[in-house]
């Protein structure tokens, strides 16, 4: 229970940073003024400026929505497309079945960053590209996930009389079958959240992310590593969010399985 | 034997598919490997020049068709940027890539295995707390923040080691591994913190099992019991993890070799599409493809080593 | 007996599953699970299939209900084959058969309230349509297993194993079936609550003419509760008849090895 | 579970306390001054310093020197490669007929002299007796010829540049003839250029008679030197062997030379302060003889409009991009020539930073609400990304709205340089000695015009300038060029921007070259 | 052999330890079978686990003792505990599958239990293993010596997880629910085989099964457990033929072999009660038929029944209930203080006489 509990908290603060940037931010993230560069953290500027003198803070809370958009996009197209796939595929089995679960497979095995480099070459970087990208990582694990747990459930009473009385595959489908996957799928996706922004940040650091002058999370990290000489603290800031947001999901996948389990057993 | 024969010839249906894919997507991108070699300096007559004398303005299909001939009699083609056979440039990398794959995956494995086993067997405890919550830091780190950090930590406020030179293991094993330590330390904790959870799941899992109670009260000594019944028991999940985190090692570290200035395959793959290198990144996709199909075998026929109930059939279906 | 055709006629039904290919380009080995089984079920009988666990009960049963497929011409349903049956008449047999499983945990939507499981199919048949008139259905189904109506609200969770097993047979009720196939509709219960379950599926017989097709590995049970049994073995009925001459003078050695470790 | 919680704040603070303590020493004062030049490292960042003092009796000999480059070459052989960065080290290998000095003056090498005849279409050079190449070939005038062979070969990308050589003839061991198609005002300064280099065949392979010669080449690792003992420069070089090691991630490279493993390398402006903390290292600017650049499509609108493009060079004030992008290294411009050249005119008060002046002129040019444009720009180059968003902001205040794109390498070369289909993009040209490498792409007809610029006068001014071998012609001439690029301003010119070198204090006597190579033959180590 | 005094357990439900199994006392004498009888949730698999301190960790003794051959195992230390485990106690499960190391052969699992306590060179090992497979009635010993488990029946299975247990000849063997996965055939030769173990080998056997078929096989004593207290314990004739508890009486109608053919099973109304329910009256106040208000509210002890044919060796005959069945002595039913106010228990007694 605690964890789900340290999860919620930790993903709280940064739903917090959410809001405030939706209803106004401290200063203009974007605004220059290089004569002000690495400020200290000053009343005006509460975590001091980066290496334009920009207002670290207000671009830390602008990052927010682009993280939270790249990875809540991604994670949940890639959900979709993957449930969807690992659906038909448990569901139809066959030559169908056997043919999606392989493609899963090699895209599984597939190293992530090369993937990324290909997507992001051809379609260019940027907001969008990060989201598609990210999307085609998750997709094979919720696959993998749906499927095995549409095989376990054709052995579940209620789908078998559901079959008997000819409910009809889109009330099996829809009112048996998703419904009784969601508690794993809730896990699997909270799971690859934490993994999503863990993914931008690499991508940010390989030039590929989220392009300037749109902040991220992983952008700031990047670009603080070259002037951790001149402001020791400036990394600090962006790296401490995205342990919160990945540490904040992971926690919380890890207390919605431990809740399920007590629920089911 | 006719098992290993039909994994063979997938393997090969799969290496012809993938190399067309990479091939193929190449030659969507925009961009062209003369005029990126050349820049923007260079004479203008040069480029087409050069496109004509690497075959570059012929249709792409025809130039698949003469890649993939010559890929069959063993040769790669050369690269445009290092103006060397590409199968050379690989076998140059191959041996520092290996024995990153191989040292950072051991030291995951003897950071996981103990803490993992800790974590189980003392499952509820403030051992299992901290352990867990030291997961959950070690996974929320970005690997390159990590790299930067243990370099800097280590190479230059406390000199323990040397930054960023590659020492080949030409060079005496002990230099080489003093010199590929950070790096593989970098890999090594992002790897053992999915380990640590994957083993610790799974041991409590078969700890709970009837048969460990039964030894126990068989009065098996403990020692015995929880290596020969329970280890081998709690192996089958982590296997297939530690599979899949070696296929991304040998081409998925291209942070780290950046960081740790590590003439690695995964910068070079970053540089082969960086500068359209066809023939450079086709022998890449290839050798990748290769491996991921051989770890996947091993992995494949290490379950059948451990657990006697698993066949292994066509469609690949455990039995367990 | 009566003159029109037996509720369900099985003639020379064999199944088998192909096992896994071991290579792509060698045929996969079958397992044959049922050899030429004869079986009639007549309307308002209870026909007990007793066999140990791997004989092929279960398949049988699910062949019989249409959950898996069995080769063209070997069950027939009210005389026309299943395979032949379209439109109005499937919809018929898809109605009139109806399923009770053994896991009381597993056999409901734990989602679900009790209200919605029982009138799932009662919408899908489509005999009731106006919500009034089905949850007054759902009443009197709820009474004639046995169930307060005040259970209508609440969760699968809620329920002891007894009751999970009665709200089921509530659903299979539902559409007015002509035959129920129990399979080890029991096994899972409590001594003293299979008894209930078991004096309330007799109950059903009498009251609503209802024939049963129950299948157990418990002999006792089967004794008890059906009119005629047969005995399968490695896919093969070895023996059937009316349970007292069956039970007193068994011909086939197996069904003789059977009743003796009966305990 | 409940000591989950607890436990992971303590973890946590455990983390913090190591990542503060893991980056920044004690003592750093990290409020780093105003915007202004923080910099005074011991030598000045004047642009061309060079603080030794060339006395080469107190010079040691021999030890290893590291040398740390940021990317790879392509290949070592001078004639054949194309990329920048192999010049800096074939300079090692390979000598040409003519060499250049850091203030950029041609001065003998393999030729000890040379004059040209009164039409200037022959010209005669006499070769040094005592250069042998690698092998221990001692150099003739035969070696040269077919050298030269070589360079005007059909597979050799370079051999347009020497279609106006009609012919060159030995008389004698070291005398030499080349006769010219037309008089050539540039044919000496193309003599100098690195890939005029002297070079041997030898099975398959090219060998020079440089101070260095090669040992062992790594690609994406090193290149390994050691001295060539019969070198003819008595006692030069001092150093045994040298190598050259390639580490592209910066901060990589400044551990390295903080540990002691790398003797030289480039560093980045963000590093200075850092650099200047540690009292083994020293640094030394000089200035790399390119022009950074914001080029305007002139033939999209509104950028044909010239009253726009120059109150785009109004609105930016180029010291703020210079100290944003490059930490104020770099002297900014008013045309397309580096202050290195022999020709530079300086046009910088010609549209000076006037805000007002700007909103004027936009407004005479009907866009007094504004008007919106994109800026490319190309993915992985920061100082040009970091100008990019500087210029943006301080567009935004004369109504100036920038769309910043990110465009990936190889699609900016072929979509935006070669392609032409773009509204705005920040690049920078780095160019040889002679001018007219610098400014002929701005010919009307030239495949490199990728402003769209078209100005007949600039185009007759060009051509006459390459021709007439009459220095003081062709300073008028540059001079008008200059004069009107800066009023006419196809591109706003920011920067000719100075590289930082970190060198370890044993360093003595090494010059940082404006022309992209590294000469390590003065080089010697205090021991 | 094996006493048990005042032995109860606590289960930790809801962040509080509550009650689960009330004090219970009994004795268990070598070569005698003594058959637990319980429903899901009467608590029946605690006490097996509790004498073989497996309990889980959300489960812990309250009070009580538990002495072998004198020695309190309660108070054992652990390591001195695994000396006991094998020489003198053994336990197998309900699932034969899942007592099986599955990735080992079943000759090797069977030489760790033999040398887990005795140092015997390899060849002499083997040999004692091929007996022991062969006392458990495998008839090619060999073959499931070197077998793995997936590769032989369950009966098979079962039985050679019965060789592990016995292989020292333990003084007490416990099956908790060994025969229920099992099919008919092969429960009756598994139920043959522990009244060898215990009569041949003078080896006390606690069987324990919600199976009353099986209990009534090859039980010599009972015991009826139900909601986690004792109802009723004696020889397996009185407590099968001559029930003195209405809760054993109503369950042996409720079981089919047990009721002639043709007449009405006798099923109990409402659900068997969660294990912590500790109402102060009797635990089966709520579903039985004779119950009074002094059944509700006081906790009937457990009393030995004075039964006038009780030979001095016979084993006891007790009950925990206010209103025994007690019987004529032609064992005709006679019901002294029936409550006449509830219909349904006067008319369901009456009706049955009990048969056999």
């Amino acid at each position: 229970m605690k964890t789900l509990i340290t999860g919620t908290v930790m993903l709280s603060v940064i739903v917090i940073m959410l809001l405030i940037s939706w209803i106004d931010l401290p200063s203009d993230p974007n605004a220059m003024n290089i004569a002000n560069r690495f400020a200290p953290p000053s009343g005006e500027h509460w975590l001091g400026t980066d290496q334009y003198g920009r207002d670290i803070l207000s671009r830390l809370l602008l990052a927010s929505q682009s993280a939270l958009t790249v990875s809540l996009g991604g994670v949940g197209s890639g959900m979709l497309i993957g449930c969807i796939l690992g659906a038909v595929a448990g569901y139809m089995k066959g030559l169908i079945g056997s043919v999606i679960m392989r493609a899963m497979d090699v895209l599984f095995a597939f190293p992530n960053l090369l993937l990324a480099l290909m997507l992001v070459t051809v379609l260019g970087t940027g907001q969008v590209n990060v989201l598609l990208a990210i999307a085609v990582f998750s997709v094979p694990s919720f696959a993998r996930l749906m499927y095995g747990f549409v095989l376990e459930a054709q052995s579940y009473g209620y789908i078998k009389a559901a079959r008997s009385y000819n409910a009809g595959h889109a009330v099996i489908l829809f009112r048996h079958l998703i419904p009784a996957a969601l508690p794993r799928i809730g896990v699997q996706m909270s799971l690859a959240l934490g993994s999503g922004i863990l993914t931008e940040t690499a991508l940010s650091f390989l030039g590929l992310g989220v392009q300037p002058p749109h902040p991220s999370w992983g952008g700031m990290l990047n670009e603080a590593q070259s002037f951790m000489y001149l402001a020791p603290a400036y990394p600090l800031i962006p790296g401490f969010v995205i342990f919160l947001a990945v540490a904040g999901f992971n926690l919380l996948g890890d207390g919605i399985a431990a809740r399920h389990k007590e629920a089911v057993s | 034997m006719s098992y290993l024969a039909q994994r063979l010839l997938i393997a090969i249906l799969l290496v012809f598919l993938v190399s067309f894919a990479s091939f193929a997507v190449l030659m969507l991108l925009p961009g062209d490997p003369v005029r990126l070699m050349l820049g923007t300096e260079a004479p203008p007559h040069l480029v087409e020049e050069l496109r004509a004398q690497y075959g570059l303005d012929r249709p792409w299909l025809l130039q698949y068709a003469d890649w993939l001939a010559g890929a069959v009699s063993g040769n790669l083609g050369e690269s445009f940027i290092y103006k060397m056979p590409v199968t050379q440039i690989i076998v140059d990398r191959l041996p520092m890539t290996l024995s990153l794959t191989i040292f950072a995956s051991l030291m995951a494995l003897l950071i996981a295995l103990p803490l993992g086993i800790w974590a189980a067997v003392k499952r509820g405890s403030w051992v299992d707390g901290f352990i867990q919550a030291v997961v959950q830091i070690w996974i929320a780190i970005p690997n390159f923040w990590l790299g930067i950090l243990l370099l800097l930590g280590f190479t230059v406020m406390i000199p323990l080691f040397p930054p960023g030179n590659f020492v080949p293991i030409s060079e005496g094993l002990g230099a080489h591994l003093h010199s590929l330590f950070l790096p593989a330390l970098t890999l090594a904790i992002a790897e053992a913190a999915v380990l640590i959870r994957m083993f610790r799941a799974s041991l409590v899992e078969v700890l709970n099992k009837d048969f460990m109670t039964f030894a126990h009260t068989k009065g098996l000594p403990t020692r015995k019991k929880y290596i020969r019944y329970a280890l081998r028991n709690s192996l089958i999940g982590p296997i297939t993890v530690i599979g899949l985190q070696v296929m991304s090692l040998i081409s998925g570290v291209i942070i780290i070799e950046q960081i740790f200035n590590l003439p690695g395959l995964g910068r070079l793959l970053l540089i082969a599409v960086q500068q359209r290198d066809l023939f450079l990144l086709q022998g890449l996709v290839i050798f990748i493809t290769v491996t991921v199909i051989l770890v996947n075998l091993c992995v494949d026929l290490l379950y059948t080593r451990i657990d006697p109930r698993i066949q292994l059939h066509a469609t690949k279906r455990r039995t367990t | 007996m009566s003159s029109n055709p037996p509720l369900i006629e099985v003639k020379g039904l064999s199944k088998s599953f192909a096992l896994p290919r071991p290579v792509l380009w060698k045929p996969a080995q079958a397992l044959q699970v049922l050899r030429d089984i004869h079986l009639t079920i007549q309307e308002g009988e209870i026909v007990g299939l007793v066999g140990e666990s791997g004989s092929g009960k279960s398949t049988l049963g699910e062949c019989i209900g249409g959950l898996q497929t069995a080769p063209p011409g070997t069950i027939k349903f009210r005389g026309t084959a299943l395979e032949q049956l379209q439109g109005a008449g499937l919809k018929e047999y898809q109605r009139s058969v109806q399923y009770v499983f053994q896991d009381p945990v597993e056999t409901l939507n734990p989602r679900y309230t009790v209200e919605q499981i029982i009138a799932e199919p009662i919408r899908a048949a489509g005999l009731v349509k106006q919500p009034k008139d089905i949850r007054e259905a759902v009443e009197q189904l709820l009474q004639d297993v046995g169930l307060d109506a005040a259970y209508m609200k609440s969760r699968p969770a809620q329920l002891s194993g007894g009751q999970c097993q009665r709200v089921a047979i509530a659903r299979a009720l539902s559409t007015k079936p002509a035959l129920l196939i129990c399979d080890e509709a029991v096994s899972a219960l409590d001594l003293s609550v299979q008894a209930t379950i078991l004096n309330l599926l007799g109950e059903l017989r009498r009251k609503y003419r209802i024939s049963q097709l129950f299948i157990s590995h418990d002999l006792h049970v089967v004794k008890y509760l059906a009119d005629r049994v047969a005995v399968i073995h490695q896919g093969t009925i070895v023996e059937s008849g009316h349970t007292e001459h069956v039970f007193k003078h068994p011909e086939h050695a197996y069904t003789q090895s059977l009743i003796s470790s009966a305990l | 579970m409940k000591r989950n919680l607890r436990m992971m704040l303590f973890i946590t603070l455990l983390t913090l306390a190591g990542l503060i303590t893991a980056c920044g020493t004690g003592d750093t004062n990290n409020n780093a001054s105003g915007g202004n030049n923080p910099v005074t490292s011991n030598n000045g960042a004047s642009s061309d310093s060079s603080n030794n003092d060339n006395s080469s009796s107190g010079s040691q000999s021999g030890g290893s020197l590291v040398y740390a480059m940021a990317n790879d070459v392509d290949g070592l052989d001078p004639q054949r490669t194309v990329s920048a960065s192999t010049f800096l080290v074939t300079h090692n290998l390979f000598e040409t007929l003519i060499s250049v000095t850091p203030e950029g003056e041609l001065v003998p090498q393999l030729a000890t002299s040379w004059e040209p005849s009164e039409d200037e279409l022959e010209w005669t050079f006499q070769l040094r007796d005592d250069a042998q190449f690698h092998n221990g070939h001692v150099m003739n005038a035969e070696d040269v010829i077919r050298s030269f062979e070589r360079l005007r070969a059909a597979d050799s990308p370079r051999a347009g540049e020497y279609a106006n050589i009609a012919d060159i003839r030995a008389n004698g061991d070291h005398e030499l003839v080349f006769t010219l198609a037309s008089a050539d005002a540039t044919f000496l300064s193309q003599l100098a250029n690195p890939w005029s280099a002297i070079v041997l065949e030898q099975d398959g392979d090219v060998i020079g008679t440089g101070p260095f010669k090669l040992v062992r080449y790594e690609p994406q690792q090193y290149i390994d030197l050691v001295k060539n003992e019969s070198y003819y420069e008595e006692g030069k070089p001092y150093l045994d062997e040298a190598r050259l090691m390639i580490i592209p991630n910066a901060t990589t490279l400044l551990a390295n030379l903080q540990s002691g493993t790398v003797h030289i390398g480039g560093i980045t402006g963000a590093q200075l302060p850092q650099v200047e903390q540690l009292s083994h290292l020293k640094t030394q600017g000089a200035a790399n003889n390119s022009v950074q650049l914001m080029a305007m499509n002139n033939d999209r609108e509104p950028l044909n409009d010239v009253r726009v493009r120059q109150a785009i060079a109004l609105a930016v004030n180029k010291q703020d991009v210079i100290d944003g992008a490059t930490w104020g290294f770099g002297t900014p411009l008013g045309s397309h020539l580096p202050p290195l050249s022999s020709y530079f005119v300086d046009t910088l008060d010609v549209l000076p930073y006037n805000m007002d002046q700007a909103k004027e002129l936009l407004a005479e040019a009907g866009y007094a609400d504004g008007l919106k444009l994109t800026l490319s720009l190309p993915e992985g180059y920061d100082t040009h990304i970091n100008a990019g968003q500087i210029i943006a902001d301080q567009l935004s205040r004369v109504g100036i709205e920038l769309e910043i794109e990110i465009v990936e390498w190889g699609t900016w070369l072929e979509d935006i340089y070669a392609g032409r289909n773009y509204d705005l993009t920040v690049i920078s040209h780095t160019g040889r000695l002679d001018p007219h490498a610098f400014l002929s792409r701005y010919l009307s007809d030239s495949s490199e015009n990728y402003f769209n610029y078209v100005n007949e006068e600039v185009d007759q001014a060009l051509l006459e300038a390459a021709v007439t071998s009459d220095v003081q012609k062709r300073e008028e001439l540059y001079s008008f060029i200059q004069q009107t690029l800066a009023e006419e301003v196809p591109a706003l010119y920011l920067q000719s921007m100075e590289g930082i070198t970190a060198l370890h204090e044993s360093v003595q006597q090494y010059e940082s070259f404006p022309i992209g190579i590294i000469n390590l033959k003065d080089v010697y180590l205090d021991q | 052999m094996l006493e048990i005094q005042d032995l109860s357990l606590e289960l930790y439900v809801d962040k509080t330890w509550k009650p689960a199994l009330r004090p219970l006392t009994f004795r268990l004498e070598p070569g005698e079978i003594t058959g637990i009888i319980g429903e899901s949730g009467s608590g029946k698999s605690l006490l097996a686990k509790a004498l073989m301190n497996i309990l889980p960790a959300r489960a812990r003794v309250a009070s009580g003792s538990i002495r072998l051959h004198g020695t309190e195992l309660l108070s054992l230390p652990r390591h001195r505990f695994r000396s006991v485990y094998g020489r003198q106690l053994a336990y197998i499960f309900q699932n034969p599958a899942g007592a099986l190391n599955p990735l080992m052969r079943i000759g090797d699992q069977l030489l760790d239990a033999l040398l887990a306590h005795e140092e015997v060179p390899r060849k002499e090992a083997v040999r004692r293993a091929l007996k022991a497979l062969e006392e458990v009635g495998i008839s090619d010993p060999e073959r499931v010596f070197r077998a793995y488990p997936h590769e032989i029946s369950g009966g098979m299975k079962q039985r050679a997880v019965i060789a592990c247990a016995v292989i020292h000849e333990p003084d007490l063997l416990i099956a908790d629910e060994a025969t229920t996965a099992l099919d008919a055939t092969i429960r009756k030769q598994i139920l043959d085989l522990f009244l060898v173990l215990s009569k041949k080998k003078r080896m006390s056997i606690l069987y324990i099964s919600h199976d009353i078929a099986a209990v009534q096989y090859v039980a010599d004593k009972i015991m009826v457990l139900y909601g986690g207290m004792l109802l009723e314990t004696g020889a397996r004739g009185d407590v099968l033929d001559r029930p003195l508890h209405p809760y054993t009486a109503d369950l042996l109608q409720a079981v089919p072999y047990h009721v002639k053919p043709g007449t009405k099973l006798a099923g109990i109304p409402g659900n068997v009660p969660p294990i912590t329910a500790k109402p102060p009256g009797c635990i089966y106040a709520p579903r039985c038929g004779y119950a009074t208000e002094r059944c509700k509210e006081d906790l009937p002890p457990m009393v030995v029944a004075e039964d006038p044919s009780t030979a001095a060796d016979k084993i006891p005959h007790t009950h925990a209930c206010f209103h025994p069945l007690l019987r004529d002595s032609l064992g005709k039913e006679t019901h002294l203080n029936t409550n006449p106010s509830s219909p349904e228990g006067r008319e369901r007694y009456v009706q049955q006489p009990a048969a056999h």
